[in-house]
């Protein structure tokens, strides 16, 4: 009796401290009530959906600033809910990059003036499911929220693939990615009821306790098969929504589908969401320490690293080779998203390789993948809403509609060509800054080859972006362009706004990489 | 052979080849049924077969230990999954109707103008 | 500290000014083009600064004087003026700047040519505003190239230039330029991936704390990661300092020996990519195609700029960084890099002789003559045992100063061309024929600079040219023998060149009417490289008097540690080779006395 | 007290420079039509001459004349380093002996009076010149403007190139001015830039020296290589640590000396001669030096002193590089005159005076073996030419064979002897036919005839000059200058052919050419100057040439008669000059393994009397003959040249052709160049950019993937699977290509085969680790 009243009041002193650390998305969530209400409350009030939202997604960044920096170093990590959730730093850092982008979003739909009035509220109301699900995504430590933020996660994407309906293409696009979507979820919850029953445990520490459990029987090719056949259905899952070759089918086709907004959110939140999930897995799985990483069955890290070297490999050529005969500019994005997914799993792969040697590379692999993830949220946002400002004002969505237009809108376009650049990873743009960063993880982890191939890669991108750019600013200028848009208009000063970190990412990325260390957990 | 393996006592073994067979259905189903609703079940089938895995995990009978690896949390997670599993079916079938709307068929096929 | 702040103000003024060059309209053309080349000037003013005469009071340091006076000390083998600053900490980056004999004739260089290309800059009318922007950051990136001395930094600014250069070519340039641009921009690439691998495996590799304490002060590490160094600790620490990493390199059990792949070290394959690389720079054969493009395509200024400077940053690099970082790789790779030279030698020069296009022809003979440069720097002509490296340090200096030669004679050969060009509108080369007679002054001035490509003594192509033959010949006698024969070919194309297009009786091609003499700027523009081949041709100990301490410090380092590293094969070897010498010469003398008896007793 | 000199010689060298430069500044503003520039530079060029001739009086009087060769004092020293590195050296310097001295004042004195001529000859570059070969393309001719101060300026340009040449003393400042004297010739040839033909020329002028001076490098290289210096000799090398070329070679073979002594009693060849000042290297200092210079082996030694010579040859138009002289009479004739004749094309030759302790005996035979080809084939050539300026050039290419042959069977003194004396004669030769041609404005020899009436002074002194080349005089008892060269080099031949038998030929072709030497240029002078005129047009045109031009071929053609001659009571003469500083070859024996035993001989042993009145018989008795038949043929008419020439058609042909040496390198090495040049550039295009833009290329088409895969594997695959299904009975209706299905399917297909490689994998690597 006791016990239980003991272990009652653990939990409700558990409960507090957890839905106290939660309240940033709890202020999402008020958020999307309120954006509900508004609706009925005062549907005169226009502007209110964009309001309420930018309203609520700073509150909600706010208060988990306030939270982090209050915080003591040493005291960073908190199982939330019961020990469902890690709220560790890595959480915190990326739920505040994905809370960051949610107010950069609001901003940018508020000021591309899609979707229209009358449906914005319930858009941000999806939007901010989905934000909520990769929150949880990035925080889960128990197999059930794997999958449940996976799927809070995807569902309302489905719905906003397909959000523009006046636009046959869209609809086209959300079937198929919801359907496409379903499908991989079921994969990959099957990979998980397979991992979690032949470990034992749906919880990820106790499985990794587990893991080396049976790697002492020497036992294991008993659990083998089940293992792997549940850890590759994991990662076909976690690929589907980072995208990666061969599961990346869909996305190019929603991504010319959909619009630009949704664009932006699939490619960077999306996968933060799904990169952090993804590292949280392998660093919980393969070994916190040294020690116990050297104590796992021999093949399994090296097996873990190809797979995933060899997913990112194929990935980013994949993804920066297709992208070369694309004429549509934010199917180009696409490609590009594609070939960024490949950089990113690049770093994730050098962490599990340094797992056994050096806990300190792993984290600082780690942190260079965060920190790419930083630099690549504003280029991609500067890009997409760069598409955005065009499909509205520029006459059709292929490349060669936009020649010449540099005479036209000349800041509009330094900005877009400053971020393309950024995208190759030219100095002294943050593109490079993160490149060098994840060239560094992989050197220092000593994946040669994956940085041969990253490093080939670079030259790879460098003739469809600079195609574009030598497009709008080589080419002729078209007879019917008549786009401008001054960096003095709204639109204007958000570009330049979110081309600014990417260029000083570039040259004074200390702070940030200071920030994205702390994440990682390395000195 | 085959007698002994009906014969033998029931074990999890069993319970995961019924899981695997539902699984492996359901993937046909999504790959050779053109219609949205019948790969909508296809998902179906597939979300069962992991269910059935993960109930069959937490069945502290099926195991010679006497102990289940998952207990209650690979019921719970099955509750889960039935409920996101009627979420996913309401939108993917509101999508469906949108595209029946728009193109008058629900065969995935039809929909033609992205190509890869 | 005067001095990093004087050398960062060299550096970014000019990416300063494109900043204030925004802010103009860009109707005001005049205005922008003055602006720019007043900015320019003033670069320049501020890099000659460095050379003015003077002593600073005596019992200073270098660091010391630093401190209150920006000039340079002739005759210093080190690093001058140099400071590091903590940039980002993570990965040990240091915002270093440092100047020392090899880079300062480059920086001069660099300032000097872009004075005269900016001046030569008004014949460009499109887009005025844009191209003086982008040619502003050029020269930022230009400078800062020569000045870095931390890799990463190194790497940026060598980054930096790449992207004004794209579209200087890619807007400015003649009808092909989207192709040259790409070209120019997949070549450089490529070259820089390359660079960037090295420079990952060389960091990783490194290690500053394996230095000893007394290197680690030479090393001129900022004072943090000096503290750092001295923690206690056994975790590696990784610099990007290329002083330091040369005296990692130059180590005898230098962390880079370890070997890498199939058998090589890391020193091997880093020199290898990091060679290649600037190869692809300098440009050598046969990673040199996109250099005729470029420079075809690209407007005058541009190609005085692309010849002048760009390519020396290949040599540049491997001067700074392949060989002291890697003496291993270059020791064993020393065959291929002299190879690469003669090669580039002989076939830029075949292929110019066969160029229409008179740009072209003269883009060729930059590959041709940046080969003396490959050669001259390749020629690791030090023989375990006897230690000479009297001949290594004239080739190296000879490489350099065939830089700074080249740098002015080639730039000159370009606008040169570009003076016909702007006036007929055409570069064929049998299309020209009696400029003589109509330009006279142009003539004369354009065959000053010919000549000084084609290794006249008296101008400035000659001393490094014959300086870096005789230096091949001690490593290789059979290369410097190809080497010696390009004399022919250059004089072959060169004056056949200047016949077909300077002399004859009369002008063969379009616009004859357009061939009015010089203008005013043309001819200063002209007649100062002019008179800078001749100086340099007559008083070569004027760069050397700079250049000379500073190289010769480079080849004593690798001496040394050639030295140290064989201590134990050769060592034996190095005391038996005198001895076998002398008996192998008496040998050969005793033939020769006993022939003479023979031919004596006949008589 | 010493220190004068080189400041004399410095300001004698740097007077011509001084004039170029203010004449390339200032040159057009110089009087009307740049007649300042004349003035100037004549003026630079005489102070020159006179400041020459005191530093040879001063040396006279401090090194008087007399005795013989050894000892010689030799004042050395650097005016300016251009680079150093460790004791590696190139320097601006002076090495003066009296060879200097005394080309000091030959080619300044030769220049002052063609400075002078040139006024006269080049008087209509004044004004516009109205050019009879130059044909615009409206038919008419060429109107320029007159080039007058451009014509000085390159002058004054070449008197300094060939007197740093002369007092330089290093190899690599030879080489410099080597390159400069070739610059300037490129200019002086193409100078009427308008002509084809003149601009050909010069381009191949400099193209084929620069063919002679690659080979210069290599020698070059190679003595820097193996001796650390290419200072001729260090002041003071005693205490100097780097001792110059000379000793380290003397060095090298001295010890080979000693040696020789020490293993038999045989009498060593007395041939110390110092060349510098207290050898004083003691034995160890040798080892050390024979260690630093290990590879200074004989065979490197002849090998890098015949690199050397390849310059020469070049420079001093030897066969086989001597196709570039005719061509280069396209210059104004002053220009041959003073650079094809009587300076420049002489600076090989003097190179090889120069440089002759370093050569070796073997090194020696081929310098005399190319000046034995040299001058019979130019003599050979010259018989046929018409073209005035030709006959002067082939004459003069083989002249400077003899030279050449002199020097290499060791007739140190006789060679540059006759350097001096043929500079005066071919001097004048060239200066008389520019007065001819000035008076005829034409070349053709068959043109003209009959001219001594209407030129007098011209026709007088060229006949001057031909007797002077013919070797024209009373045997043992006097003659003209060249009479006393060309019997030194012949008497010393005579000795070569006695000590080595087997190259006794070079003596008998020697001699037969000077038969043809005096055949040519009396040819010469009777088609020109005697008969009747042939051409009524040209012959009406023609008078005498102004008093500038006169005066200067007067003055050449009294120095032709008496620069043989000594001063009367004394033994003082060019010859005793020049012995003065006469110097040995490195070795004098033969040292290559060769079954031919060389030997060079001793030069004062042809002094002998019998060797003497015995040669100078025989050649004296060949230009007679010479002359003889060109009095038969050209003078007296007796018999029709045309005659014979019909019935010697092919050896005509042959002669007319140049042996059609031109011919064949044209075919085997420019056109060869020229293709090798276009296969290098049709590489670039078509290899090395078709790799570069199809690495490119296919990289584009590998992103093609997305579309091929689509195609062949996606559609492909699943129709051939859907086909399968359908086999098996299930029910389908008409395949299609489902896109999100094939995804999907794929995504399986991709698991499984992952999911297969992993078993592999992870059930090898479990057993290995268990195993």
């Amino acid at each position: 009796m006791n016990e239980l009243l003991e272990l009652i009041t653990q939990i409700e002193q558990n409960l507090a401290v957890s839905v106290r650390l939660w309240i940033p998305e709890i202020c999402l969530v008020v958020t999307a009530i309120a954006l509900l209400l508004q609706r009925m409350v005062f549907p005169a009030w226009r502007r209110g959906a964009s309001f309420i939202m930018f309203v609520g997604s700073v509150a909600a960044l706010a208060v988990l600033i306030w939270q982090v920096a209050g915080q003591s170093n040493a005291a960073g990590s908190v199982g939330a809910f019961l020990d469902v959730l890690r709220l560790d730093q890595l959480a915190a850092f990326l739920r505040g990059l994905i809370l960051l982008f949610a107010v950069l979003f609001s901003v940018l739909t508020w000021l591309t003036h899609w979707p229209r009035i009358e449906d914005r509220g319930e858009f941000y109301v999806l939007f901010l499911g989905s934000v909520i699900g990769m929150c949880t995504m990035v925080a889960a430590e128990n197999l059930l929220l794997v999958f449940l933020g996976m799927e809070m996660a995807s569902l309302p994407s489905y719905i906003l693939a397909g959000f523009e309906k006046r636009e046959r293409r869209a609809g086209e696009a959300a079937m198929k990615f919801a359907v496409f979507g379903a499908a991989m979820a079921g994969v990959m919850l099957y990979g998980l009821s397979l991992l979690g029953g032949s470990l034992g445990s749906l919880d990820l520490p106790t499985m990794r306790a587990n893991l080396t459990a049976l790697a002492s029987h020497r036992d294991l090719h008993g659990h083998g098969l089940s293992l792997i056949l549940g850890t590759l259905m994991v990662v076909a899952g976690i690929g589907f929504k980072l995208s990666a070759v061969p599961f990346h089918f869909w996305l190019p086709d929603v991504f010319e589908g959909a619009a630009a907004e949704v664009g932006v959110f699939l490619s960077v939140i999306s996968k933060a969401a799904a990169l952090g999930l993804l590292t949280r897995l392998c660093l919980t799985l393969l070994g916190t320490d040294q020690a116990s990483a050297a104590g796992l069955p021999g093949p399994l890290i090296p097996f873990v690293v190809g797979t995933l070297s060899l997913l990112a490999a194929v990935t980013c050529t994949y993804g920066n080779l297709a992208a070369y005969g694309q004429t549509n500019f934010k199917r180009l994005l696409g490609y590009s998203t594609i070939a960024h997914a490949g950089y990113l799993v690049m770093p994730v792969a050098a962490a599990v390789a340094a797992l056994p040697v050096s806990q300190e590379t792993a984290r600082w692999a780690v942190a260079s993948m965060l920190f790419y993830l930083v630099v690549y949220m504003f280029m991609n946002i500067v890009a997409f809403a760069g598409a955005a400002f065009l499909s509205r004002g520029a006459p059709g969505e292929k490349i060669e509609n936009y020649s010449g237009l540099v005479r036209t809108a000349p800041g509009f376009v330094i900005c877009l060509a400053i971020t393309l650049f950024s995208l190759v990873g030219l100095p002294p743009l943050g593109g490079f800054a993160g490149k060098f960063a994840i060239f560094a993880s992989l050197a220092s982890a000593q994946l040669w080859a994956l940085l041969v191939v990253a490093a080939v890669n670079t030259v790879f991108s460098l003739f469809y972006y600079v195609r574009v750019v030598k497009v709008m600013v080589l080419d002729p200028a078209a007879q019917s362009l008549s786009f401008s848009l001054p960096l003095s208009s709204p639109q204007g000063m958000f570009l330049v706004l979110t081309t600014a970190p990417v260029v000083l990412l570039g040259i004074l990325w200390q702070p940030v990489f200071d920030l994205v260390c702390r994440a990682a957990g390395c000195q | 052979m085959i007698l002994a393996g009906i014969l033998s006592p029931i074990t999890v073994t069993h319970y995961l080849v019924v899981g695997i067979i539902l699984f492996v259905c359901g993937i046909v189903c999504l790959v050779v049924k053109r219609n949205i609703i019948a790969m909508l079940i296809g998902v179906e089938l597939i979300l069962n077969g992991a269910n059935i895995n993960l109930v069959a995990f937490s069945s502290p009978q099926l195991f010679a230990s006497g102990t289940a690896p998952l207990l209650l949390d690979g019921q719970v997670f099955a509750l889960f999954v039935m409920i996101l599993a009627a979420a996913e079916a309401a939108v993917a079938l509101a999508i469906a109707l949108q595209f029946y709307s728009r193109f008058g068929t629900v065969d995935v096929d039809q929909g033609g103008q992205l190509n890869g | 500290m005067a001095g990093l702040i004087f050398l960062s103000a060299i550096v970014f003024l000019p990416a300063l000014g494109a900043l204030i060059l925004l802010f103009f309209p860009a109707s005001a053309e005049t205005a922008i083009r003055r602006i720019t080349l007043g900015i320019t000037l003033v670069v320049f003013l501020m890099t000659l600064r460095l050379v003015f005469p003077g002593d600073g009071p005596a019992g200073e340091t270098l660091l010391e004087r630093s401190i209150h006076d920006v000039r340079f000390v002739a005759g210093e083998p080190g690093y001058q003026h140099a400071l590091a600053v903590p940039w980002i900490r993570s990965f040990n980056i240091e915002y270093f700047l440092g100047i020392d004999g090899i880079s300062l004739p480059l920086v001069l260089l660099t300032s000097f040519l872009s004075l005269l290309a900016a001046a030569a800059s008004w014949s460009v009318t499109k887009h005025v505003k844009a191209y003086s922007v982008l040619f502003l950051l050029l020269e930022t990136g230009m400078l800062g190239v020569f000045l870095a001395l931390d890799f990463f930094l190194f790497y940026v600014f060598w980054e930096v230039m790449l992207l004004p250069m794209y579209f200087l070519i890619g807007i400015w340039g003649g009808p092909r330029k989207e192709y040259a641009a790409i070209k120019f921009f997949l070549f450089t690439l490529v070259g820089s991936v390359l660079m960037l691998i090295a420079l990952l495996m060389l960091y990783f590799a490194s290690d500053v704390r394996k230095l000893p304490e007394e290197a680690r002060r030479q090393s001129l590490l900022s004072s943090e990661v000096m503290v750092k160094s001295l923690a206690p600790g056994d975790k590696p620490l990784h610099t990007f300092n290329l002083v330091a990493l040369a005296k990692l390199g130059q180590m005898p059990d230098s962390p880079f020996n370890e070997p890498a792949w199939l058998g090589k070290s890391i020193a091997w394959w880093a020199f290898l990519l990091l060679l290649v690389g600037f190869l692809i720079k300098v440009p050598s054969v046969p990673v040199h195609t996109w250099l005729p493009d470029a420079h075809v395509e690209a407007p005058t200024p541009i190609s005085m700029i692309l010849a002048g400077i760009l390519l020396k940053m290949g040599g540049y690099g491997i001067i700074r960084i392949c060989y002291p970082i890697c003496p291993q790789g270059a020791y064993e790779l020393a065959w291929f890099v002299c190879g690469l030279g003669v090669v580039s030698m002989v076939y830029g020069a075949l292929a110019a002789m066969a160029q229409q296009d008179f740009k072209r022809l003269v883009a060729y003979s930059s590959v041709s003559h940046m080969g003396y440069v490959v050669l001259g720097l390749g020629a690791w002509s030090l023989v375990p045992g006897v230690w000479d490296t009297q001949y290594w340090k004239m080739g190296m200096n000879g490489a350099m100063f065939q830089m700074i030669a080249h740098g002015i004679s080639s730039a000159g050969m370009f606008f040169m061309v570009g003076v016909l060009y702007d006036r007929v509108h055409h570069r064929d080369l049998d299309k020209f024929g009696g400029i003589f007679g109509k330009m006279p002054a142009y003539t004369a001035l354009a065959i000053v600079i010919f000549f000084a490509a084609l290794g006249l003594p008296g101008l400035c192509g000659f001393i490094g040219e014959v300086l870096v033959i005789f230096a091949a010949f001690s490593y290789s006698r059979v290369l410097a023998i190809i080497g010696a024969s390009v004399v022919i070919l250059t004089a072959g194309y060169i004056l056949w060149t200047v016949r077909r297009v300077y002399l004859g009786a009369e002008y063969r091609g379009p616009h004859a009417e357009a061939l009015t003499p010089l203008t005013l700027r043309e001819f200063t523009v002209g007649a100062t490289l002019a008179v800078a081949a001749v100086v340099f041709g007559v008083f070569p100990q004027t760069v050397f008097h700079y250049m000379a301490p500073s190289v010769n410090r480079t080849v004593d380092e690798m001496a040394q540690w050639m030295k140290a590293v064989s201590v134990n094969v050769v060592e034996s070897a190095a005391e038996e080779t005198p001895e076998k010498v002398r008996h192998e010469s008496t040998v050969v003398l005793d033939n020769l006395s006993s022939e003479v008896l023979e031919a004596g007793s006949q008589r | 007290m010493e220190a004068i000199l080189p400041q004399l010689l410095l300001a004698a060298w740097l007077l011509p420079l001084l004039s170029f430069v203010v004449i390339l500044l200032a040159g057009a503003r110089m009087g009307e039509g740049g007649r300042g520039a004349g003035y100037l530079a004549t003026l630079a060029v005489g102070v020159s001459c006179v400041l020459s001739i005191i530093a040879l009086v001063w040396w006279l009087g401090h090194h008087p004349l007399g005795g013989h060769g050894g000892h010689s004092e030799v004042l050395t020293g650097d005016w300016y380093t251009l680079a150093q590195f460790e004791s590696l050296r190139f320097s601006v310097g002076y090495y003066v002996d009296s060879l200097t001295l005394g080309m000091f004042v030959m080619v300044t004195f030769i220049a002052f009076w063609i400075h002078v001529y040139s006024f006269g000859y080049m008087h209509e570059e004044l004004h516009d010149v109205h050019d009879p070969f130059v044909t615009g393309a409206d038919g008419r001719n060429l109107v320029r403007p007159g080039r007058f101060h451009r014509f000085y300026q390159y002058l004054s340009l070449f008197c300094f190139s060939m007197l740093g040449l002369v007092v330089a003393n290093n190899l690599f400042m030879v080489f410099a001015f080597w390159e400069l004297v070739g610059i300037c010739s490129y200019f002086l040839i193409g100078f009427y830039v308008e002509r084809p033909s003149a601009t050909l020329a010069s381009n191949k002028a400099f193209i084929v020296n620069r063919v002679g001076d690659f080979g210069m490098i290599i020698g070059l290289a190679t003595f820097l290589f193996a001796c650390g210096t290419l200072h001729y000799a260090m002041p003071g090398n005693a205490s100097e640590h780097h001792p110059g070329l000379f000793s380290i070679v003397k060095d090298a073979t001295n010890q080979l000396q000693d040696k020789n002594n020490a293993a038999s009693s045989h009498e060593g060849t007395p041939t110390n001669v110092g060349h510098e000042k207290a050898g004083g290297s003691s034995g160890l200092e040798t080892a050390n030096k024979i260690e630093r210079n290990r590879a200074l082996t004989p065979v490197l030694l002849t090998l890098a002193g015949l690199a050397l010579f390849c310059g020469c040859i070049g420079k001093s138009a030897q066969f086989p590089l001597h196709v570039w002289l005719p061509d280069a009479m396209e210059g104004p004739t002053p220009v041959s005159a003073l650079i094809h004749a009587a300076t420049m094309v002489a600076a090989g030759v003097y190179l090889v005076a120069r440089i002759y302790p370093l050569l070796t005996a073997d090194a020696l035979l081929v310098v005399a073996l190319v000046g034995t080809i040299t001058l019979f084939l130019a003599a050979t050539m010259a018989v046929v030419a018409t073209d005035i300026k030709r006959v002067l050039a082939y004459s003069t290419i083989s002249q400077l064979g003899y030279m050449m042959l002199g020097l290499g069977v060791g007739g140190w003194v006789a060679g540059l002897f006759h350097l001096f004396t043929h500079a005066f004669f071919k001097a004048l030769l060239f200066l008389g036919s520019g007065s001819v041609i000035h008076a005829c404005g034409t070349n053709e020899m068959p043109a003209m005839g009959g001219l001594w009436r209407k030129m007098p002074w011209t026709a007088a002194t060229m006949l001057v000059g031909c007797l002077a080349i013919s070797g024209a005089g009373i045997p043992l008892v006097i003659g003209l200058s060249g009479y006393y060269s060309k019997d030194a080099i012949l008497a010393q031949t005579f000795l070569f052919h006695r000590m080595n038998p087997l190259f006794g030929w070079m003596f008998y072709v020697a001699l037969g050419v000077a038969g043809v030497t005096a055949f040519y240029m009396f040819r010469l002078w009777f088609l020109v100057f005697w008969g009747k005129p042939r051409d009524e047009h040209v012959a009406h045109h023609a008078h005498e040439s102004p008093r500038t031009m006169v005066a200067a071929l007067v003055v050449l053609a009294v120095l032709s008669v008496v620069s043989g001659w000594t001063v009367p009571g004394t033994s003082w003469g060019i010859t005793s000059l020049l012995e003065q500083s006469r110097v040995t070859p490195a070795t004098e024996t033969g040292t290559l393994q060769s079954a031919v035993a060389l030997r060079i001989p001793d030069e004062h042993a042809s002094h002998e009397h019998t060797i003497h009145a015995w040669v100078s018989g025989l050649a004296f008795l060949a230009a007679l003959i010479g002359f003889g038949i060109a009095a038969v043929f050209y003078g007296i008419r007796w018999l029709d040249p045309e005659d014979v020439r019909q019935r010697f058609r092919g050896v005509w042909e042959l002669l007319a052709q140049r042996w059609y040496i031109d011919q064949i390198y044209d075919a085997v090495f420019v056109r060869n160049a020229l293709r090798l040049a276009a296969v290098a550039a049709w590489i670039d295009r078509n290899i090395i950019d078709w790799l570069a833009d199809h690495a490119a290329l296919s990289v584009r088409r590998l992103s093609q993937w997305d579309d091929w895969i689509d195609r062949i594997f996606v559609d492909g695959a699943v129709n051939a699977l859907a086909a399968g299904i359908y086999d098996m009975g299930i029910r389908l209706r008409r395949w299609q290509a489902g896109k999100i299905r094939v995804y999907i399917m794929w995504i399986v297909i991709g698991i499984v085969a992952l999911f297969i490689i992993g078993t592999i994998y992870l059930g090898i690597g479990a057993n290995i680790s268990r195993g």
